[in-house]
């Protein structure tokens, strides 16, 4: 009862902390500082016509490197606390109830377009909305399907390790690349700007992106993976 | 009589709104999770509706490839639920 | 004014009316396998008007909304009727104005075999 | 060489899809996006349906969409009705109905149809042999309500599926 | 937009309430997911600015009239991360719950007390 | 502007009224699907703000990806214990 009652103190607290702050906020009517320099110059410089992919992978890249490396860390953590023991026998998936066959067809047919989706999704992510975790995020939930319709799936772990292990090791190639060809790490200008507006423009972005989206693709399917097996 | 498309428009927004609020109520009260399910099935696709109203509103194209993939995850889910309810998760 | 603006939000119009009948039933309707009626048909026709009503209004915006009523008219169904299949093997029961359930018959019959 | 055919259509399809979903002028992104669906067709060739070439089939498929259309919009009206009034009028019970169709994608269309349609819900599916919640049940027996219920739609997707 | 921030703050004090006063583990962490929620709304609504539309340029967004008509886009960018993270950092802790559970059989985070003096 | 702010507010009072049913329901599954309901009305808040890359990653990952998690961690630690209250 006393942790109860400290607890609606602390957060009586924190309301009214939040209430003076709520008052003395001011709604910003113009871009000011660094965002009125990226909407300005970003177009131009990178020739992204999405400006929060602009920021994403080249302003602040590496913050996105920071990110797919927690992500990369939380995969790997899920995955050493979840092996299997030595000499485990295969769990009894024919105690799970099986799933209709209206669910199986439509499986089929919806997969290989989920997975298309989430493939334009990542490409076309300096042009519309999304990009490699959004794009990834799809994917992976086009695997999830598969598990759902069928208890038995299952994943092949050698080449989602092969595929997750290469494009992070080239997303990092091309960060490199970026201080050596162009102005510094992950510099989206090593390759040609193109014509803005299409798929092979804004220099690297879109060969970024799509290597982006298939390590968080792959990453979030090995997670759920892991936390769907039986240990 | 210019401005009527718009008004009727945002008449409509009006009743999906009061669509989504009504399922939001089911999801609520609901007596057994399976009832909580159903209307989260309603709920989004409602929501779809909504999300292409407003995109017409902003006038922005590019909204509507959130509405695909909410359709997208929207059907997983309820699809995951489902089989969690019977035990083939 | 032109037409297609007109006729495309008088679409939506009734398609809205559809998606608030819907909720309505889904609030109103008695058990779980009615609520998934009015949920299933009256949302999926209302989605597929109102988006066909923004098509009209904005011509340019056509085959992208035909692609999403595509979809959502595909997987509609499918994720009701694996709700429907899950709640009766559950035994979330039918309500009490029943007249006949042939499923579970079937599947009493298969117990006591 | 059937499995070669499926890849290719597969490919195309999605390519279509690509094509009306951005509406794209360059060829050069249509290439691009066509090897990247290559790429996944070749990985799910397992999942792929034959395509519906036949022009019969064809124009089965198209009045079978009106038709489809015109039943969905008398099933909101019914149940519109059935919402507005104040007691709810219903008769609900499942029943049992059989089914010719073979192919999976027929059944699949069949089922998404009759949830589709006035009153109707598939609850199960056990090979040829349907369960449907029925909101008035009409008809019991197992021969009535396939009359009522199924026979409609199978005469089209018989045609379509073969 | 004081709606917005008076939203994010409610979720953020319910999902605070939650994770202080519940005893079962996952709860907790789903009361860490509604408080993610609200931040990632507060954030998102400081840098919206009325009358503007979405940072991405095109047909409808000249790239000359950008600066002009385009809201915030680095708060966008911040949350894009956040949520990722977030889910990240959610699996974590669901993995961390499984192994507890394993070992106790429990979910209830008053039986955990090995380590408290 | 009058629209915006109605479906501000209904939105919001749905999202915190849903949020404080996750935290207080009994059964751990309602409460999930309690928690997916308020990311998916904060993703057509994000929508109206005009942050359309910030939709659709809460409906892509907080949505549904964090939805399956919980699931499967639910299923995972419910396997002796019926009532895990």
């Amino acid at each position: 009862m006393i942790k109860r009652l400290f607890s609606f103190v602390l957060l009586t607290g924190l309301g009214f902390v939040f209430y003076y702050a709520l008052t003395n906020i001011t709604a910003s009517r113009e871009l000011t500082g660094v965002s009125a320099e990226y909407a300005e110059r970003g177009a131009a410089e990178l020739g992204a016509a999405n400006l929060v992919t602009a920021i994403v992978v080249t302003y602040r890249g590496l913050d996105t490197l920071g990110e797919v490396s927690v992500l990369f860390l939380a995969a790997t953590g899920i995955a050493v606390l979840l092996r299997r023991k030595k000499g485990y026998v295969q769990a009894r998936s024919e105690d799970k109830r099986g799933s209709s066959e209206i669910l199986k067809t439509g499986t089929d047919f919806l997969v290989p377009i989920i997975v298309m989706f989430g493939v334009y999704i990542f490409m076309n992510g300096h042009l519309t909305p999304g990009g490699g975790f959004q794009g990834g995020a799809v994917v992976a939930s086009a695997v999830m399907l598969q598990f759902l319709s069928n208890p038995s799936y299952r994943l092949n772990h050698t080449v989602f390790g092969f595929i997750e292990s290469m494009s992070g090791f080239f997303y990092v190639s091309i960060g490199i690349l970026g201080i050596v060809l162009a102005g510094g790490f992950l510099d989206n200008r090593i390759l040609p700007l193109g014509n803005f507006g299409s798929i092979l423009s804004a220099g690297a972005i879109p060969v970024i992106y799509t290597l982006i989206g298939l390590k968080v693709g792959t990453e979030l399917a090995g997670i759920l993976d892991n936390m769907r097996r039986d240990a | 009589m210019d401005k009527l498309p718009q008004i009727i428009l945002q008449i409509s927004t009006y009743f999906v709104s009061a669509g989504i609020i009504l399922t939001a109520l089911r999801l609520i009260k609901g007596p057994t999770m399976a009832d909580r399910v159903v209307a989260l099935d309603a709920f989004t696709v409602i929501s779809i509706s909504l999300i292409v109203l407003i995109a017409c509103i902003a006038g922005r194209v590019i909204f509507l490839d959130v509405g695909v993939v909410y359709a997208i995850l929207s059907f997983i889910g309820v699809v995951a639920v489902a089989r969690h309810i019977e035990g083939g998760l | 004014m032109e037409w297609n603006t007109l006729l495309g939000s008088i679409l939506t119009l009734s398609g809205s009316i559809f998606l608030f009948l819907g909720a309505l039933g889904v609030f109103r309707m008695p058990d779980l396998y009615n609520r998934m009626q009015a949920g299933t048909k009256a949302t999926t026709l209302g989605t597929m008007l109102t988006l066909l009503g923004i098509g009209i209004c904005h011509t340019e915006w056509l085959g992208q909304i035909i692609i999403l009523i595509m979809f959502i008219a595909l997987t509609n169904p499918i994720s009701s009727h694996a709700l429907a299949r899950a709640a009766h093997f559950k035994g979330i029961p039918l309500t009490a104005k029943s007249v006949t359930d042939k499923l579970k018959e079937e599947e009493s019959k298969e117990e006591v075999r | 060489m059937d499995k070669t055919i499926r890849i290719l259509f597969s490919t195309a399809v999605l390519t279509l899809f690509f094509f009306i979903w951005t509406g794209t002028k360059e060829p050069g992104n249509l290439i691009i996006f066509a090897s990247f669906a290559l790429i996944v067709s070749i990985i799910y060739r397992n999942y792929l349906r034959s395509p519906i070439i036949h022009p019969k089939k064809l124009a089965y498929s198209l009045y079978y969409i009106l038709f489809l259309f015109v039943e969905i919009i008398k099933a909101n009206i019914d149940v519109a009705l059935r919402v507005i009034k104040p007691v709810i009028p219903i008769n609900p019970g499942i029943v049992k109905v059989k089914t010719k169709l073979k192919s999976p994608m027929g059944r699949l269309l069949l089922t998404n149809s009759i949830t589709l349609t006035p009153g109707t819900l598939t609850v199960d599916i056990d090979g040829d042999t349907l369960y449907i919640h029925w909101i008035d049940v009409k008809d019991k027996e197992e021969s009535g309500a396939t009359e009522r219920i199924v026979s409609n739609f199978e005469k089209y997707l018989e045609v379509i599926f073969g | 937009m004081n709606i917005i921030f008076l939203i994010g703050f409610a979720l953020m004090i319910t999902g605070f309430w939650g994770m202080l006063t519940q005893k079962n583990m996952i709860k907790i962490i789903l009361g860490l997911a509604i408080v993610e929620t609200g931040v990632q709304l507060i954030m998102v609504a400081f840098g919206f600015i009325e009358g503007r539309t979405a940072p991405i340029l095109d047909s409808a967004v000249p790239v000359k009239k950008a600066v002009e008509m385009i809201v915030d886009p680095v708060p966008q960018a911040l949350v894009l991360t956040a949520i990722v993270i977030g889910v990240a950092v959610n699996a974590l802790a669901l993995t961390f719950i499984i192994k507890m559970y394993q070992k106790k059989k429990s979910l209830n985070i008053t039986e955990y007390r090995d380590l408290k003096w | 502007m009058e629209l915006q702010q109605g479906i501000f507010i209904l939105m919001g009072v749905a999202m915190i009224v849903s949020s404080i049913v996750a935290m207080y329901v009994k059964d751990l599954v309602s409460s999930v699907i309690a928690v997916g309901v308020v990311s998916l009305f904060a993703s057509i808040l994000y929508l109206i703000l005009q942050a359309p890359d910030v939709a659709m990653t809460e409906a892509a990952i907080g949505a549904g990806l964090s939805t399956l998690i919980f699931l499967y961690a639910l299923k995972r630690t419910r396997d002796t214990e019926e009532e895990n209250d």
